[in-house]
């Protein structure tokens, strides 16, 4: 049966991204959306559009039963989950075999296996892969608290709550005592459920001033597993990533190769296809954990595209209607260049990065060497209250990490958004902090500073700044009232000879 | 055309005509006359050319309260306020006096309440919790006070701008 | 002396492109610009700019005096010529270097020596690589006619009438028999000096169905040469590149290696410094001639620092500044993936081709994976009658030719200028055309096939495009009328709930 | 609200009344009713989401001339007319008797004018050459005719729009 059309089961930037790829492949496309998301950038890029009704992720982008509705109306033959709301959801790929789609991710026996932390945790174990101690099951809401001090104090403090169903940071707290800790479960449990609908949690020993680091990994049908070169993901804020980056900087081939030995042992373990990741703690010696595996497309593959010039959606695809991997297996594992990713969300960075969703009234997006842009909105679109804060992905490719720095800083300059905060200034702070630009990086670090710097803004308003403001508002004041008054515009009158002889002098004073 | 532009705080007087050539604009800034060409580029962009030859591409957003701005220039967001009359009473953006209103910055809904009427807080003490995008979101007050009035009930939705406590 | 600033002698989508670099490598920007380029894009992206007066080239980016004056007011150190105007002009360089400005390209004698087509194929004769039989002085304006006549002859027909300070097709005729040769010659000289402000042509063999592939080098002050891997140029309307690609379909490394080897004996043979360009003809036999060489940077780099990684332009700064070239020579010759740029010119290509200048009233232009926009135009900018058409340049990579040419087929769909006509529709139909899927290029191909097409439409407009346009317009009309009578706009209206209910029971029929 | 719309040579009338759903545009056409999804994103943006669920983003242009517009459909410009009332006479795009004037495309300067009045010329030669953009653009007749009157001289600038040469 030939894959003709795929129902991207997402919004946002990311649906766009997949829908990007089925084009280049000549597949036809068909968007979902909420009430708020009519006018949103995924559904006039589809082919086809069908809508979801309502707008609370549960009513939407999280109904099993809506989505295969649409993608039985629509004739779709295939699904693309996208990350976050149903990517790692076992029912949802169930459901989807089960009305004779195919699901572009791996089987809902290994999505169940590997996204649930704890019997992911025991396969790693199994593959051979170095773990940090943990809970062996899952905490799940029926366990009364005093059982679950018990299996806390057993693990041993600092200590992580994590959502069984996680990813993103969500439903996930750090408890350095056993005092905080039910309230910090009782909290953890409850995003998890409004995140992912599942309340399970797990605990884990923090390991101190950790990276992230992760390896995407691509699997077929056939037994092949392809594991690329690492990517570092340890500017994180409240455990949610912020900057990723590809290759890791001060990271050794040999590290890099044990690395990705481990992950694609862990992966044939598991029986994994289509495109994952694993994810890795590693301390300051250099020694890794396995972390959690990710059972979808990541937010950042980008980085890893740009350094190995593979379109891993394009691979997700061909892996799902049952090609062979025929690439590289050295190629994979060799980064060419360095990319660096900042995800922009709709937050404002200068009040404690509170969420701030709006309509866009004015947007500039770089472009120029180096430069891709995976954005989800347009100019004129209202960001809604429902969904993730991230609007887009810049992503900037150098010869080596530096220029990609530079790059990205170069973009960021051209980067305008009106009408709603975002992160954007922040990164540009980010990107000039000496302990980034040595490549000395851990998961704790954004975290204090910001607690450092207690709300001081990121890009300081100079003088400089406030000269132009007047100097801007003065003279739309001006034009506006004399816009008022007269027909014709300044620019547009004719040069008089004396009035350019006369600046030609002043020119050459 | 004379305006009173207050930032930061700090009113200033300027003076706007024409210049010599097309697309100039004088402003008479205190003592000094800066022309600069500005040209508009319409939904509330402008290029502006200082004497020095400095280019400046800025984005002046009208905002909902008659008379502000927020200027966007090199990334960075300057509000400011224009006005062709002299402000009486207390400037509105340096205003400091009087009880304080929290108003919601964005759309979300009231998850958390955690004062009443007569409590005391201190400056940066979580008044509100918003959700908003999957995340909740404490709104403090950046002084210390006295609850007022809590204008809003757990569970409601609120739109950006609403008032949600008094301080005192 | 450090170089700090850089003034751009050029506008448009190049200057942007240099300033985009220095910004990236921490160095000032002076613009300059026409009247009617006040609100162009390069004018507002340096950090200072200075008008020039006047708009007519003659007067503007052609005015060596006027460019160092504003050198001198804005103390820049340096300057980037760009492509055309006075890119390949030796007085200007000469200009710049006496009034101790760093100019950044090659030496004034060394434009003077690879400029002119004459000399410069007599540096290829003395470096052994293979030239094309024609002229060996150049046919200045003073040449009589007869003496005209005689020297074509011997050259034989077909021959091209080429502009010795020419490039980019302008100042060229191909003449098919000695009774047009005379009016060829006029037209030719008359176009080259007001293009190039030199009237002198020279006569080339004309070679039969050639391909026309260069190869982009770099020259650093202390001798070592890099050749690239080649472009393939081939695709020309009336000798005009329009698509560019790397590396060269169908084309071998050892071909490639010979040519890079035959570009690198004349850059050395020349004492070439800085970025340059060798052209070559490439006959059905894959023969190669030396064609000319381009003392400066070329439209078309974009493709090779997509399949190579190098900058290209930050490499010609450190170059000026005395930096030693460091890269691999193997890796300049070893492509990674493909690369096609598309030249965006305003020209309407259902009306021959026809420049079209105007205001650009709404813009959406490309992005995601694989994707490069280098613009010179933004929303609102009015697109001046007095300079080249071209607008912007597209460039798609992928790791193989039919991956790029498929990721320029998706971006060239998202892409949109409303105001104004552009050739966007032509490289829809071109990129379809079966003998560019299969890389069977030559020079003649896109003139003769233009022909036979008599003026139909690149996109023709079928019933689907009537039925949308008649829908738009009739909605349009509709809204329009009903936003007149109403405050409130139909989409924020709030749901009823049965018409959700409604909704929902017709999505479920 | 009943309009004409023409397209091509060919004139169809729409009825065009509100949907039952907020955002629905109801066009009845002929014997049918397209019930649309249509949102208006603003400057001349639409995006249409036709019965069967495809997606179509058009941006509409308005001509110069009144009813005129140029609608962009996935990359296609297509030339439409709506107007309120009926059109009398000989319709605007697909007039085609009486005196052919031809217009410059583009602004640009005359540089060679190969014909006189009373000149006979065939469909396609060339009557007017003008440059713009560093090109030598020959506009011809798309029909044979008699040259009438010539409106400019050579060396001459000239608007978009401008009639350059009478044919008939």
């Amino acid at each position: 049966m030939p894959m003709k059309t795929i129902l991207i089961a997402n919004r946002g930037e990311i649906a766009v991204r997949i829908m990007r790829a089925c084009r280049e492949m000549g597949l036809g496309t068909v968007a979902i959306y909420s009430d708020v998301d009519r006018e949103a950038r995924h559904v006039r890029y589809a082919d086809r559009a069908f809508p979801l009704v309502g707008n609370a992720p549960s009513d939407t982008y999280l109904r099993i039963d809506k989505i295969l509705d649409i993608a039985r109306l629509s004739g779709a033959d295939a699904v693309h989950p996208g990350y976050g709301f149903l990517a790692e959801n076992e029912a949802f790929a169930q459901a989807c075999l089960e009305a004779g789609l195919t699901f572009i991710g791996p089987t809902p026996d290994v999505i169940a296996r590997m996204g649930s932390k704890t019997t992911a945790r025991d396969c790693a174990i199994a593959a051979g892969a170095p773990v940090v101690p943990g809970t062996q099951t899952p905490v799940t809401p029926d366990v009364a608290d005093a059982e679950v001090q018990r299996l806390a104090d057993a693990v041993g403090y600092p200590l992580m709550v994590k959502a069984v169903a996680g990813g993103g940071g969500k439903g996930m707290r750090e408890v350095r005592e056993a005092a905080t800790l039910v309230d910090a479960v009782r909290t953890a449990r409850s995003e998890a459920l409004g995140a992912f609908g599942d309340a399970a949690v797990y605990f884990e020993r923090r390991v101190l001033r950790p990276r992230h680091v992760e390896i995407q990994l691509l699997a077929d049908q056939h037994g092949t597993v392809i594991p690329f070169v690492e990517r570092e993901c340890s500017v994180q804020r409240r455990h949610q990533k912020v900057i990723e980056e590809s290759p890791a900087p001060r990271f050794s081939d040999d590290l890099r190769r044990r690395m990705a030995d481990a992950a694609a042992a862990v992966a044939r373990a598991a029986g994994y296809t289509n495109a994952g990741t694993i994810e890795f703690l590693v301390d300051a010696d250099d020694a890794f954990y396995f972390l959690e595996m990710n059972t979808r497309l990541q937010v950042e593959h980008p980085v890893t595209e740009m350094v190995t010039g593979v379109d891993l959606v394009q691979w997700q695809i061909r892996i799902a209607r049952g090609e062979r991997l025929t690439l590289s297996p050295e190629q994979a594992l060799t980064p060419r260049g360095h990319a660096i990713e900042c995800r922009v969300y709709a937050e404002d960075p200068d009040q404690r990065f509170m969420p701030r969703p709006g309509r866009i009234t004015s947007l500039a997006v770089p472009g120029g060497p180096g430069i891709r842009d995976d954005s989800g909105v347009e100019v004129g679109f209202e960001v809604p209250i429902y969904y993730d804060s991230m609007i887009s992905k810049l992503i900037a490719w150098g010869t080596d990490r530096e220029q990609a720095r530079c790059r990205m800083l170069r973009a960021l300059g051209e980067y305008h958004v009106g009408g709603i905060p975002t992160t954007l200034p922040f990164f540009r702070w980010m990107l000039e902090q000496p302990a980034f630009i040595r490549g000395e990086l851990d998961t704790t670090m954004l975290d204090a500073e910001l607690e450092r710097r207690a709300g001081e803004p990121f890009v300081p308003v100079t003088d400089a700044h406030l000269d132009a403001a007047l100097l801007a508002t003065a003279s739309s004041a001006f034009l506006a009232a004399r816009r008022a008054t007269h027909a014709a515009l300044p620019g547009t009158a004719a040069r008089s000879g004396w009035a350019t002889a006369a600046r030609l002098g002043a020119l050459r004073k | 055309m004379r305006l009173h532009i207050e930032q930061g705080g700090r009113v200033r007087q300027v003076t706007v005509s024409s210049g010599a050539l097309p697309g100039e604009v004088a402003l008479h800034l205190d003592d000094t006359v800066l022309v600069c060409d500005v040209r508009d580029l319409g939904h509330g962009r402008l290029s502006l050319r200082l004497p020095d030859g400095s280019m400046r591409d800025v984005v002046v957003e009208m905002d909902p309260i008659p008379g502000h701005r927020t200027v966007h220039v090199q990334g960075v967001r300057v509000p400011t306020m224009a006005s062709t009359r002299v402000r009486r009473g207390a400037s509105g953006v340096a205003a400091h006096a009087g009880p304080l209103r929290i108003v919601a910055p964005m759309p979300g809904k009231v998850v958390r309440l955690p004062v009443r009427p007569g409590d005391r807080v201190e400056a940066h003490q979580p008044v509100v919790v918003i959700e908003a995008m999957k995340m909740e979101n404490a709104l403090s007050a950046g002084r210390a006070g006295t609850v007022r009035e809590v204008l809003v009930q757990e569970g409601m939705s609120v739109e950006a701008g609403r008032p949600l406590v008094v301080l005192e």
